[in-house]
């Protein structure tokens, strides 16, 4: 299963993030992503594969246009 | 469009019957546990395919890893579900209780720290997954190079998406559209299935793993096959670049190829896996030729219902023989196996 | 004595030793400390009897620890039935290694929390196996129950108002948290139960099922019950306490806070006549101040069937936890 | 189902699965299959309470296995206060990799052993731990005892006769056998004493003191005893029965059977009045053939004061069991 | 004469003081056991000596065995009392709780079949005793070698009779006769005390381990004092011939050969032990220069009390802080040993 | 501690023997005596250390009677 949520990176130490999930602070891996300090990021099994961006709402609005009747 | 509306359209479709599948096992259990099907018309039917990493993995893959687990000074490391999953004849949870030492944990990076703390323990990772998990062991054995830690190896089951969604469409599964997942997606771009739509004539809407973020997804699908449009369109813009995560892709390329693959019910699927590049060979733990899959149960209809040719009502055993604390195919062990999550959620 | 060693198991002179410096002084009553082979206590024409075994990891843990679980596990399985919780029993299976010093601690925290429980500790054993310092503890606890009293899981009628007496999964969350080396603020809820239920018996409400919701959790109780009673029971996803940092604590580790258990938390089914006034009690209670109700008994239904509302508007059944309820990762 | 794992103590499906197909059969009673928080049963004025964990190596040995002792151990605590044994609950604790078919065996023992002693089993909890195979049982019992009847360890009084039912040393003798390879024809005594302790106070026997003779053998049990009334017992060893094969065995590893735990042996201290008819009473009874008198409580000592006659003559204090009891070979 | 007869004289003697000494542990257990004490005049005392392998063995010899049984791999197996003497710290058996592994065993000879069933582990074994017991070390020291068996060692504190009674008596240890130990003498031969009865003008009786076996011996000795006889009188002839086993005597001293060795409580003694030879040195475990004997308290009068020189009773601790659950010093430990007996059996 | 008693020889495999003590019946080496089956035997940690004469009465009467007043 993959986190369906994002973190926010609330510190980068070394090669991990310290990743907070309402409270709950988790260390992964940022290899594979560059990320910084106040971020949203997706982590799948201890390690970050994606951050997130805040445009979710405009692109899927003009998608659906699309495909309206 | 509210969200009220999209269900709404969704409930009162009246049109042909429409068959989508999720390949991806995150939504089969994210659907389930929503509830999404009962907001969808009869007429929109959602089947389940071969997403979920753990009900893809042949027994000869699980008897390897009983086989390491059971060797002297060697631990095997995985994930939760895995440990459930039957061999032959055993899954190596109940092998635990024959000697192996098998241990559950968190993240593939974590048996680094093991690794390091007990040098005369040897550690096997049985890094199964997609594209999605793939670049992790990567990460991994880089992390173990540069630690200079030499006693830890994988064995791999990796697979990957495209190869064995066209094998689907080759061998007459009834499928109208494809969910397909965000977090493959994320990592290898929305476009990765291009191709494929446009060979099999085929709309394919990635989806993220919200309950609003599915529900918008199927409408995309429904609307798209009602349109008659194929392509790739990108619901889960947030996460999912065009490019995917470059980084990610790279070092996916760096350690391993692709290769020939067994999947568990449907055989070998020419390159639709992940294998260690010659290079690395040394961190492999005996991954080539585990192709052997040797049903527990004659009857079980995994590989079907992989297929989306049959549900898991249709199987004899399903909620008789075969049920989650004795799980007869590897569909009803992980909590996103099609069978496990119909057994949930059965009225 | 540092550390226990397998001669604290042998029933001579170590022994003796161990309970006089660790147990006497925790749990002193006049019954215990006449050291006999049973405690002869006064009874009661109908009494309630539980047992359960505690072997959780880690022993202390945010909020509580093993010895302040295990008798809130016993009373609260008590209270379940409408019992006063009156008498309880220890069985410690301790390791070789087990430190002197904890042992002491926890002890002290069972003794403190049997005091804010009511219960007296009237026998007790000890034993020590080999192993690498773990412990283990059995309670089992005696209540005595007025004759008029009949509360048991079949009694659920349609109808019915189903609730809960605060938010799901922290006990559960908190194990994991440490187990999977997750920072956060969650601390376990292990906690008596006895003013929410006495009082609620008290004040006259015509309490039809009681059942605290531990493994398994909330899915496996309302099944259970369901099945018991024979009914349908319908419960809305969004009525369901669960806190955001446990929510996203479940998230993380794909699991469902509907199988996270608790350890001082309740299901109660009861009149929906007497719906308002219990959550009042409950609320006013101890521990309760959360409490909801979470949905009603629908119907009849021949093998007991849950049916759970989501968010989105979508329903379906909810079956006993499957599996270990481990983590999912991948 | 071959082997225990992880999940069944999950408090899910696994765990509901092992109780239906071992506990629910054997143990079958109308009280635990209504499978409730706590079982509610009718009680009584006065009532006894024991708790004790078993921990024995190996499960099964000659004369019984851990199923049938930790039945007659608790029982037989019950017992030893005068008390009508009657409902028991027990919590297993059981590590990964425990055989389902030895489990088997041994639930079905327990059931047959409770049979015979007259106790319901109303309550059970399983607990599954990492390990290797092991098999940990808690059992606690309550039973009924009338108001008139007051046997208690400081109740010896000068002048009295002390018995044993029987001969000492079998069962840990057999359980040593098992564990250092020895090879003999010793069985275990454990056996349920019901019949010998009920008719004593059917009858009427002025029976003052009652003790099973367990962990720690008769000299810590002698010990403790003369502690608790504050009385001088003077015993000869040439009475004290043991069998032969039992003197050599001990002789071989250095044990004294004084300190040679049993568990179907009980030592009564009676009215000197009473002695002949009390002997007549164990003897008649099932497990009391061979009951002796082995000494008299001879004076008040403030401390407590247990004196040896060795068969030389000579005469010597013993004490509770000092270290843990291993056998000596160098 | 009967039993009888023989006890009513000791019971009944009035000369002057007569102190004898039992040099073995067994006969101290058994002294105690039968209540042999009880049966003899005021004016016949039994003082326990320096014969309980296990009181006699220094704190640094149980620290190295702490030391070994920690390391990795390495299993120390022992006769059950070792377990539980205290070292400068701590015993063995506080140590498993911190991790060391040590287990009891039945005989030496049991460490053959676990060298043999656990080639990975090292086992090493305590190797106590006296006369009696060096011998059994050299059988499995031959058998080790005859089965090829590379993971077996002993840590040897082996401890000679004679030189130890000669130091007590240069010591001013008030003593008039010695039970000699029947067992040291069936390996040795009852004449091996011999020497010392002719330097030192003093008798020795042999004794076997029964009651009626020790009360004559006793009464020998005591008949032997009143006669001012010297010499050794073999009250043991089923066991003890004169030549003592010359078979054990020879392997003996094909693998060990006598050497200086350390008391508890009296220091290094010339030529009062055994010591491996140097072929055979690999079976070795580190048993050379263990001398330092600290006290865990400092109050502990084990030193004189085996030296005859103090009884339990002298000692401040005796009963106090020192018991059977909190040794305060060696001789607290043993079954055998003369503070432990005084503890079991005080009134 | 020393094995005070002796045990009957019943059996001899390789370099043990089997000897019996009252229906007890221990695997002891052989390798320090020369043992038959009828023998009676000493046992020390599981080692044979000597055999049993059966003439005590006789020799200690005699070592008696040299002591007596
Ligand atoms: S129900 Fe079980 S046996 Fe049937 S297809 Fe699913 S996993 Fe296989
Ligand atoms: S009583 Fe304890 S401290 Fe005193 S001499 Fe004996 S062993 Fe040492
Ligand atoms: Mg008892
Ligand atoms: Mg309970
Ligand atoms: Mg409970
Ligand atoms: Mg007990
Ligand atoms: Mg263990
Ligand atoms: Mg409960
Ligand atoms: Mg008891
Ligand atoms: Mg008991
Ligand atoms: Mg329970
Ligand atoms: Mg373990």
């Amino acid at each position: 299963m993959c986190v369906a949520i994002p973190g926010k990176v609330v510190e980068i130490r070394d090669n991990k993030a310290i990743i907070d999930f309402s409270g709950n602070q988790v260390e992964a891996y940022i290899g594979l992503v560059n990320v910084k300090v106040g971020d949203y990021a997706l982590v799948h099994a201890g390690c970050v594969i994606q951050t997130m961006k805040q445009t979710e709402a405009e692109e899927i609005a003009e998608l659906m246009g699309g495909l309206a009747e | 469009m509210e969200i009220k509306e999209i269900i709404e359209y969704l409930q009162n479709y009246q049109g042909p019957v429409i068959r989508l599948m999720e390949v991806c096992g995150s939504h089969t259990a994210a659907i389930s546990k929503f509830g999404i099907r009962d907001l969808l018309s009869d007429r929109i039917e959602l089947i389940s395919g071969p997403g979920c990493p753990v009900c893809v993995t042949p027994s000869a893959y699980v008897d390897r890893l009983i086989e390491l687990a059971k060797e002297p000074n060697t631990c095997v490391a995985t994930f939760g579900d895995l440990l459930r999953v039957p061999g032959s004849s055993k899954s190596l949870s109940e092998s635990k209780a024959d000697g192996a030492n098998a241990q559950m944990v968190y993240s593939p990076m974590d048996i680094l720290k093991l690794a390091k703390d007990n040098p005369m323990t040897n550690y096997v990772f049985a890094a199964v997954g997609f594209e999605t998990t793939a670049p992790l062991y990567a990460l991994l054995i880089e992390e173990a190079m540069k630690q200079n830690l030499s006693n830890i190896r994988i064995l791999t089951a990796l697979k990957s998406m495209p190869n064995v969604i066209a094998y689907l469409l080759r061998n007459e599964a009834q499928i109208d559209g494809f969910l397909a997942p965000g977090h493959v997606c994320a990592i290898t771009g929305a476009d990765y299935f291009g191709k494929l739509a446009e060979e099999f004539h085929i709309p394919f809407a990635v989806s993220g793993f919200g309950d609003e973020e599915l529900v918008v997804a199927i409408y995309g699908l429904v609307r798209m096959i009602e349109q008659k449009e194929t392509g790739v369109k990108n619901f889960y813009p947030s996460v999912v670049e065009s490019g995917g995560n470059a980084v990610a892709l790279d070092k996916l390329n760096t350690y391993f190829e692709p290769c020939t693959v067994a999947w568990r019910g449907m055989g070998e699927i020419e390159g639709s896996g992940f294998c260690l590049r010659k290079e690395y060979a040394q961190f492999d733990a005996g991954s080539i030729g585990l192709k052997e899959d040797k049903k527990k149960n004659h009857a079980c209809r995994c590989g079907e219902i992989l297929m989306g040719k049959a549900k898991p009502t249709d199987c004899p055993l399903f909620a008789r023989v075969c049920n989650p604390s004795n799980p007869q195919g590897a569909c009803m062990v992980s909590y996103e196996g099609s069978c496990f999550t119909a057994f949930q959620t059965k009225a | 004595m540092e550390k226990i060693i397998m001669e604290h198991g042998s029933g001579g002179r170590a022994t003796g030793e161990l309970i006089r410096t660790i147990f006497e002084d925790a749990f002193s009553n006049p019954v215990l400390s006449q050291m006999e082979d049973a405690a002869v206590i006064p009874g009661g024409a109908q009494i309630a009897m539980t047992t359960d075994s505690f072997v959780v990891t880690p022993l202390e843990f945010p909020g509580g620890d093993i010895g302040r679980l295990c008798v809130c596990g016993t009373v609260n399985d008590l209270l379940m039935r409408g019992a006063t919780p009156k008498y309880m029993t220890c069985g410690f299976i301790l390791e070789e290694g087990a430190e002197v010093a904890l042992l002491k601690r926890l002890v002290q925290s069972m003794a403190q929390t049997a005091r804010e429980a009511g219960v007296m500790v009237v026998a007790g054993d000890t034993k020590v196996i080999e192993g690498n310092g773990g412990i283990y503890i059995n309670t089992t606890g005696v209540g005595i129950v007025p004759t008029d009293v009949d509360i048991k899981a079949a009694n659920a009628k349609v109808g019915d108002k189903i609730l809960v007496s605060g938010t799901m999964g922290d006990h559960h969350a908190t194990i994991l948290s440490s187990r999977m080396n997750i920072q956060n603020k969650i601390v376990s809820d292990n906690a008596p139960l006895n003013e929410m239920v006495l009082q609620l018996l008290e004040q006259g409400i015509k309490v039809h099922v009681l059942r605290d919701v531990t493994r398994g959790g909330l899915g496996t109780v309302l099944k259970e019950l369901a099945q018991s009673s024979h009914c349908e029971f319908e419960v809305e996803q969004d009525l369901i306490p669960v806190s955001a940092t446990v929510k996203d604590f479940c998230g993380l580790l794909g699991l469902d806070p509907l199988y996270m258990g608790n350890e001082g938390k309740l299901v109660a089914i009861v009149d929906p006549e007497d719906e308002a006034k219990a959550l009042e009690i409950i609320r006013l209670a101890r521990y309760g101040k959360d409490a909801v109700t979470i949905g009603t008994v629908t119907a009849e239904h021949p093998t007991g069937n849950v049916l759970l509302k989501t968010h989105i508007g979508g329903r379906r059944s909810i079956d006993i936890l499957q599996g270990e309820g481990l983590p999912r990762i991948c």
